[in-house]
């Protein structure tokens, strides 16, 4: 019998660190004609948000103003505003560690987001919590997730829970490259498949998983492959192009709100700023051409671009949204400063329900 | 939540129309009343709906509440229970079931980081009214793998409830209590109980969940059994009523809250104590109940807690080692004698 | 863009039990010249050990001489023995709650097999761990497991040593349908491939996990499509056909021993009795057609018509195999039975090492 | 294999030539020399080999060792044991890294249910010298699913050892001796204390697993502490000192196994006791000592023993809280107070 081969690139083993880019920036997709220019504004409106939001945290903590830990989410709002713009309010979504841009995106506030992280008791957590742990369900944000993969069966869950109420909402569960080597999320993919949820797999696939660069954690180039696993269907989509984020979307939570089961979408993206915090880096896993090419490709620039190319926005407008953006988050920041610290004698709150 | 439907005696015997049941049975009328009872209660695990559970917990279930209610799902517990906390923190009441409780190591980090933190970490916003059923304790030769009595890691987790029946009335009592609770409740059955038989009212009723039971009172010894160990110290204080000797046998029914006041009274009124249980000793629960008594009814101890568990080794596969490793009524009547030897 | 198909069947999902077959027989890969009459007799006689040793067991088991669990491995034997006579006596194995086969074909001896059953200090876990945990590491049978995946990624930790050590001796995994869906599953899977470890994954797919048929538990008609997703190669085999079974495991064992990386066998295979025991079904998962279509392709019968229709072996030679181990098994179940139970007071015995 | 190779005074400081060093230098020391003396010791873990590891555990040993001996793996802890399990069984001793200790829900069968019962179940015929080191505690504001000292569930498995270096001293020695022991070791750092300082020798040395040191004599109370929380109690000493309450410090150093004998000794003479630890007091350690404590020297107990943990909650976010969640000096002062106002 003939030997089946692998789909995959067949890559030599990797076990020394790789400092190589291990994710070049694709080639934008030919703009299309149908894309309304609400949606256009309404992405870059939620990327601008997420943009400002961490990086005036990462001020905050350079400062010394926040707590634990922060992984921010610069150079991959692109995927986050590109799904959300595909969902409806009541959709749930599950996140991750590196979870702001999924919340401000899914329309959590800034007020509760700072207060939290500055733990204070008007946080989304009431202090609780912190940047690991901000969710809003009133807003379908399930949860950021301090454990790898941990997300990915929980949105299971949650999609399980509409199917069964008779509601037509669908979960996302956010992932990253890395992530796909633990084994809840092989477990939540295939439960998925199975029991034919309606969850889309959204895989930021940001080419490391901390300092390990892809091709030293699979052997594979797109993660999307694994889908096939469980009978999933797979997307790759520039993870730099927010419209071909939304439209992928578009197509994967359409097709799971008719019935028709989980899929996966691989965004190819890349993150800006270290793994935790804004420091820098302690060893150079990643070159700095590699970074300033991605720099090139910046989610926000290039729909901006896009827009006053399209005529959907001019510079004014644009810059109108920034500023705007700011002065909410000048707001809020003040706002979380002036908020109290929860009270110690509270410490047992909410451990159990009833 | 918790309120009991049925008038209870004293001694816990139900003052309704009972009739003879099996453990498991009465486990399966339970969870099949409490699912008639809330449309929100649905079961998944391995084999559960199609083949009724490999211990038949769920029997006859699928045939009543289909497809939809009774789910089967592949051998993936960590998705299994995440499956589990999903529909919870969206308004379901999911039962989950994990077969033996060893293979509880698979998916720990749903438990114990997702279910039981998720209200408190994220601030209160939500519940997560998850059960998890699953059987537990040695004395069938299953070996190392299949034999583990792991309470005490769940009662060391806030956020998590966790109850042991140890009859027939409890297994449904309890069952409902947990599936009724807002919280993520862990039940552990016991394997070699599933087929010993007891009185059970027909009609749905919930046992509080974190209220001890006191089985039979006693002036001499407290004793303070888990599980199965609940029938072997009664059988005990039989052994020991022929020596003149009166035993009070409790059971906490719930191990995670800890119902120690049910204790400190008895042991206010016995002055000594004995606690057993079938897990290991070094760092079971026996650990934490002798060190609250030490701790608060002190003036009152003739003699130290002592407790009773299986040796510090995995669970043996020969019966004659299984035998000589789980504790027994024996032991238990032995353990008396020697507290009462004690001045 | 375009929607990536799945490669795998797109079946709808499936939620309710089974009791239609779900794994049909194979029709027999045409017999090649080049197998040597040697490795025909050597598969059947380690099929034939198999087959006695199991339908013993399961005698002694309903005549309620055994304790604990037992999970027969009749029907499966092409499987364990078509691995194995690929394999070197260094070569190591983890294997599975199913184990027998596979301690059996890898020459674990009869003796300490029924004595472990009977729970005898002179079994081969000295009567501390019984069917699922036996064991022999002077033959490379690093223990049956009773946790669904857990013998997988140590295997690939044995095959670390090996490569460690500069040994080429390399390890092969044996594991069920069902439990690729399990995480550790997955994880030793990328585990093997990004280290390039000399490992070899054998899924004996008897097309149930429990009494879930397959279709039931994942979307895939193949479970070897799964290799695809850790860049692994895969073949499917016909798991009833010893042969077929010892060149793929011939040519995956020596892909590894080169240095080449993990390789998946998929063999299509069935097991003639229940999950566990031999008592017969309490739900008819599987209809009494699909058991005895599978039973008209008994491996042991297929190697035999082979063997005599080949001329490798008369009918008479074939008979003294059986009956040589009929006799040796007779002994062996004397010697267990005969045996000493351990004794109480060495309770604690290897609890710790020094 | 536990024999120490420098001579140590009473109180546990090296009579050799010593230098200061950080606690995670002490470790990362350890782990070298470890790695020198036995060409089967390798290292295997996240970002262990190329970044260093999260908290800088494993700096420069890539440089040093090679990517043979130091393998960066996935995302995959419960693979990640697998790999360490196996390789162990043939011969191997691998040091396997889980970041944070949160983490060992996710790979908890591998630990449990292969390493430590591997030998066990298998009668006896492998060893399996595996060492886990992973990082515990609180104080970083890392939340609840980081900061968790999770000590009490592994104690609770026969076939593991479990040790927690309280210093640097300890974070050198415990580890080679972890590195060096036959069975299945988890080190437990502690984040918080990862850059203290204090004096380390040169050379390898071991320190015996199971042997409790006593950090400081006293006559008036027994403290036993556990990891960080010895220096918080020798802080408290120094308080404590100035209104001429002496109180004597244990430092268990391993937790599995325990040396009670050390502690029971200290109680005869102090006939007062202390537990304190950072996991929650409900089934934390603190209840096992206790339990044995009051069990073995109940008579020279002049009061009960007393326990200071963390309260019923998982570990919380904002700093103000998680300052009044982890036990301190001021609160170990306050328990040695109470202890004495007791008659
Ligand atoms: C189970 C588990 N293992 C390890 C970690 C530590 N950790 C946090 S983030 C991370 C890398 C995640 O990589 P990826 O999934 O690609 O997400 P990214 O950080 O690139 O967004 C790791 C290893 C964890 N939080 N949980
Ligand atoms: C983690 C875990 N979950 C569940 C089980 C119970 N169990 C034992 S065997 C089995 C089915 C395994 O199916 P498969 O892998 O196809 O092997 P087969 O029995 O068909 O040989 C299950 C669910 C287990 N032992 N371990
Ligand atoms: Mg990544
Ligand atoms: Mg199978």
């Amino acid at each position: 019998m003939a030997q089946r081969a692998s789909t995959a690139s067949k890559k030599s083993p990797q076990v020394t660190p790789q400092v190589t880019p291990q994710v070049t920036p694709q080639v934008n997709p030919p703009v299309s004609e149908q894309i309304s220019p609400r949606v256009i504004k309404d992405l870059h409106e939620r990327m601008v948000r997420i943009r400002l939001f961490e990086t005036e945290a990462g001020k905050l903590m350079e400062a010394g103003k926040l707590p634990g830990f922060l992984h921010l989410y610069v150079g991959q709002e692109a995927v986050a505003a590109g799904v959300m713009t595909a969902l409806r309010d009541d959709d749930q979504i599950t996140s991750t560690h590196r979870g702001h841009g999924h919340a401000v995106a899914k329309g959590v506030g800034f007020r509760e987001m700072y207060a939290e992280l500055y733990g204070r008791v008007t946080g989304a957590c009431l202090g609780r919590g912190g940047s690991m742990h901000i969710n809003d369900l009133t807003r379908g944000m399930l949860g950021a997730n301090g454990i790898v993969g941990a997300g990915v069966p929980i949105a299971v869950g949650a999609a399980f829970a509409a199917r069964y109420k008779g509601e037509d909402n669908v979960a996302v569960t956010f992932f990253g490259d890395g992530a796909t080597n633990i084994g809840a999320w092989h477990e939540g993919a295939n439960m998925a498949a199975i029991l034919g949820l309606p969850v889309v797999f959204v895989c930021e696939n940001n080419g490391y998983a901390e300092f390990t660069p892809q091709s030293a954690h699979m052997l594979l180039t797109d993660v999307a492959d694994r889908a096939a696993a469980y009978g999933m269907p797979s997307v790759i989509v520039d993870g730099m192009d927010a419209v071909a984020v939304h439209r992928a979307a578009v197509e994967a939570v359409e097709r799971a709100r008719r019935g028709e089961g989980p899929m996966m979408i691989e965004a190819k993206t890349y993150r800006f700023f270290d793994h935790q915090g804004v420091k820098g880096l302690r060893h150079p896993y990643r070159s700095a051409e590699e970074v300033a090419e991605w720099r090139t490709r910046d989610p926000i620039d290039l729909i901006e671009a896009r827009a006053v190319a399209d005529g959907t926005a001019t510079r004014t407008e644009l810059d109108d949204v920034w500023q705007r953006t700011r002065d909410e988050i000048a707001e809020a920041i003040a706002y979380a400063e002036a908020s109290p610290l929860p009270d110690p004698a509270d410490l047992l709150l909410n451990v159990y329900s009833g | 939540m918790t309120a009991t439907t049925v008038t209870t005696t004293t001694n816990g015997a139900p003052a309704v129309a009972t009739r003879k049941l099996t453990y498991v049975k009465a486990f399966n009328e339970g969870l099949a009343q409490a699912m008639r009872e809330d449309e929100n209660v649905f079961v998944a695990g391995e084999d559960v709906a199609g083949y009724g559970g490999v211990f038949r917990m769920f029997d006859n279930l699928l045939d009543e509440f289909g497809p939809r209610r009774m789910i089967d799902t592949p051998i993936s517990e960590a998705a299994l229970v995440g499956l589990g906390v999903g529909a919870a923190a969206r308004g379901l009441r999911p039962v989950v079931d994990l077969m033996f409780m060893d293979f509880i190591g698979v998916c720990l980090d749903q438990i114990v980081n997702q279910a039981a933190k998720m209200k408190y970490m994220f601030g209160g916003g939500l519940s997560v009214p998850l059960t998890i059923t699953t059987a537990s304790g040695a004395g069938l030769g299953a070996a190392a793998q299949h034999s583990q009595s792991l309470e005490a890691w769940l009662a060391h987790v806030p956020g998590l409830k966790v109850v042991m029946p140890s009859d027939a009335y409890t297994a449904k009592g309890l069952t409902v209590s947990a599936i009724r609770d807002d919280n993520p409740v862990v039940v552990m059955l016991n394997k070699v109980l599933l087929g010993s038989t007891g009185e059970v009212p027909e009609e749905i009723y919930g046992i509080p969940l974190g209220q001890a039971h006191t089985a039979r009172q006693g002036s001499d010894v407290t004793v303070i059994a888990l599980g199965r160990m609940v029938g072997e110290a009664l059988a005990a204080a039989d052994e020991l009523a022929a020596e003149g000797v009166e035993i009070e046998v409790i059971d906490p029914r719930t191990v995670q809250p800890l119902d120690t006041e049910t204790m400190f009274a008895s042991v206010r009124r016995t002055n000594r104590v004995l606690v057993v249980h079938e897990a290991v000793t070094f760092g079971g629960l026996g650990a934490e109940i002798a060190a609250q008594i030490q701790d608060v009814v002190f003036d009152y101890l003739d003699a130290p807690v002592l407790r009773i568990g299986a040796p510090f080794s995995p669970v043996p596969f020969s019966p004659v080692l299984e035998k000589a490793y789980v504790p027994d009524r024996a032991r238990i009547a032995q353990g008396c004698r020697r507290l009462l030897e004690r001045s």
